[in-house]
Formats: C-alpha cells, structure tokens, sequence
C-alpha cells in the first residue's frame, strides 16, 4: 500500500525532503508508519489523514495523505 | 474570516472585518515576533514560520465554525504569517466584534488558545549563530 | 499613558506606545460607539461624553500606577474620547503590551473594569428624537 | 463655609448649570451638602473632594472642590 506522507519543520529537515509516497504494509496505522519512516522517533508527534487529525491507531488507506505534526509553534 | 499569508499583516484591515453596527466591543491579539528565546538565553534576531498551508486553513475554518456557533453574533477574524520576520512584526492577529466586552474576552481568548493548540503552524527562532524549532508547549 | 481627547482615537498610534522587544503579546480592546440603546427600543443615532476631565485624567493615571505595579514589565495605554461621536467610532482604546498573552488578558480586563468603575465620565445616548445619559450599571 | 461645586451630566442639567460657589453650614458633610443642593436627590451618587473620591460621611472644608458623581458611563 502506498501514502503520501508530508513532512514538516524538524521532520523535513531530518527526513531531508518534504514528502514522498511510501510503501507501507496492508493494515498499518499511523503510529507503525511514524514508526517505520521516522526512527528512532523520540520526538512526541499528533497525525493528520487527509488534514484532518487522527489517533495513531487509526489504519492508512491507500492513496492516503499522512502528516506527523512536530510539537506545533503557531500564534 | 480567516487566512494564512507571507505578507506583512495590516492590523486595521483585519480589524475592519468585524465591525458591526451592533457591536460594541473590538478586541485584537497580536502576537508579535520578539528577542526573547522560548529557551535558552540567545538573542532571536529572526523568526521563520512553516504550516501544512491545506490543514492549518481547514483547522482555522473548524476553529471559526466552532466559536460561531457557541456564540452567536460573534464576529472573528484569524490571520496568521508564515515565513521569514523581524522582530516587531506581527505573527498573528485574532480579532473579535461582539455586542459587549466580556463576549469579546472569552472569544479572543478560545479562539488564540485553540490556533495555538491545533493548527499545524512551526516556528523556527534564528539566533545569530544558529538556529532552533520551537513550541508552545515547552 | 494615559489621555483624554475630543479628537478621533487613532487606534494604530495608540499600539505603538506599548511595544517593546521583549513584548510578544500585544491586546487592544477598542469600545466602538454602537446603534443598540441600553434601555429601550430608540436606536441610538449618535453618543455625547462628558467628563470631569481633571479627575478623569487623575483617575487614569492612578489605575495606570496601580496596574503597572501590581504587573512589572506590563506596557499599558488608556484612551477615552469625549464630546459628541457618531457611530462605529472608537471611544475608548485600552491597550497592553507584555511578553506573554496570559497577562494581557489579564491586564486588559483589568483596566477596562476599573475605567468603567472608577474614570467620572458620562455617556449621553442621542435618539431621533430625543436623548437620555445612561450609564455602566443598568 | 463656602466650597466650589461642580455638576455634570445629569445633575448638571437639572441645577442648570456646571458649577458655582455654594454656602454651606460648618461641618457639612458631602451627603448634607447633596441632600441640600440637589433635592429630592433620589439618584444615587458618588462623591469627590478635589478629585478624590471621599465616603459620604466626609466633612467638607472652606474651599474644597466637590462633585456628585452620577451613575458613570464610561468605557
């Protein structure tokens, strides 16, 4: 199964780019995607599907658009 | 209204948005790009703000409809800036319209504390030697 | 600082006395002259404040003292019209800046509680055909 | 004893006029002096002694500016 996953602000710069498709296994959920693609993922993040938040154990679809979302800074 | 935008941040025309004949009380936040470091005692000589534009809008628009709707009569704008500042540049302006004072306190205050907590926005603080990515929720 | 004027409230230069490098919080509550009454069905078609300007002025500064003790670091600026003001006018501009919001709000709500509780102005309510003063405690 | 009084808004319009000399008895307080220049007085007011607020009880002095303060509009 494929996803989109956008990376942001420490992620991007860690990841070195700002998305990608991924290839993941049938039934993973977000947090095994976090898991997977950003070890060893001390950093404490929330997840957005199709920008919208999630909890991690919500499952990916394919053709997903997944974020993580680092500690936010706005305002 | 709400908007994200890498251009300088007009606090008159945000605030004319709210404005209603009925409406006896305009309050406006600004938060504003300052020296001060969220840790650490380097200078910040700059600020650099990232969002994940789509969703920090759609959350934005949720965070609208939800005060809208708890209050009534209410009139919200929310503007926030991405990209490189200076110190002493506006990062955001909430700004409420509604009948009486204590109507525009509690808004103001749901509406910043809500962005703060749900919008997909980073900060990045420059220093002169380096840089750091900074939250809210040190 | 504080003042008292019959000229329109510029709300912009009103903010710029309260910045600061290290003030990241910037709170301006403007009370705007509106068209509902505050008793009665009359639409108000214009507004007429009076004060006793010596004491006004004297009461500011004291809550201005009062506040910026209580609150170290706290800029804050307080400004009432006076005179006859038509609609969607600005009355009276209470701004605060700090380094953080939690204390603007505070400060904020603080100032505006005590100008309408302790400053000696007076409001007239101007209808088609009529007038009555009003005031803060219905 | 003779104090400055001053009147605004509404009680400004009823005495019909913004200020004057008024003779009063000796240890007069702010109250009499009310009772006294603005029956029936039945509108609640504050009080100032050059430009302080005082408590009704105040004696007056020879000389002191006094204001009636009627319900504030302020804000």
């Amino acid at each position: 199964m494929r996803v989109l996953v956008r990376y942001f602000a420490v992620l991007r710069e860690r990841r070195g780019k700002s998305e990608g498709w991924e290839e993941l296994p049938e039934g993973s959920t977000v947090k095994d995607a976090y898991a997977l693609l950003c070890p060893p993922a001390q950093l404490p993040v929330g997840y957005a599907i199709n920008q919208d938040y999630v909890a991690g154990a919500t499952e990916l679809k394919e053709g997903d658009e997944l974020v993580f979302l680092p500690p936010l800074g706005g305002g | 209204m709400v908007a994200l935008t890498a251009l300088p941040l007009h606090v008159p025309a945000i605030e004319a948005t709210v404005a209603a004949p009925q409406n006896g009380a305009v309050l406006t936040f600004v938060g504003v790009a300052r020296c001060t470091p969220a840790f650490g005692e380097r200078p910040v000589v700059g600020l650099d703000y990232e969002a994940y534009a789509p969703m920090a809008l759609a959350e934005l628009l949720r965070i609208h409809t939800e005060l809208c709707t708890r209050w009534p009569g209410l009139r919200l704008a929310m503007v926030h800036r991405i990209g490189a500042l200076t110190l002493g540049e506006p990062v955001v302006v909430v700004c409420v319209g509604t009948p009486h004072r204590a109507l525009a306190y509690d808004a103001s205050r749901a509406a910043i504390e809500e962005l703060k907590a749900r919008v997909p926005i980073w900060k990045k603080e420059i220093y002169a030697d380096g840089s750091a990515w900074t939250s809210n929720r040190p």
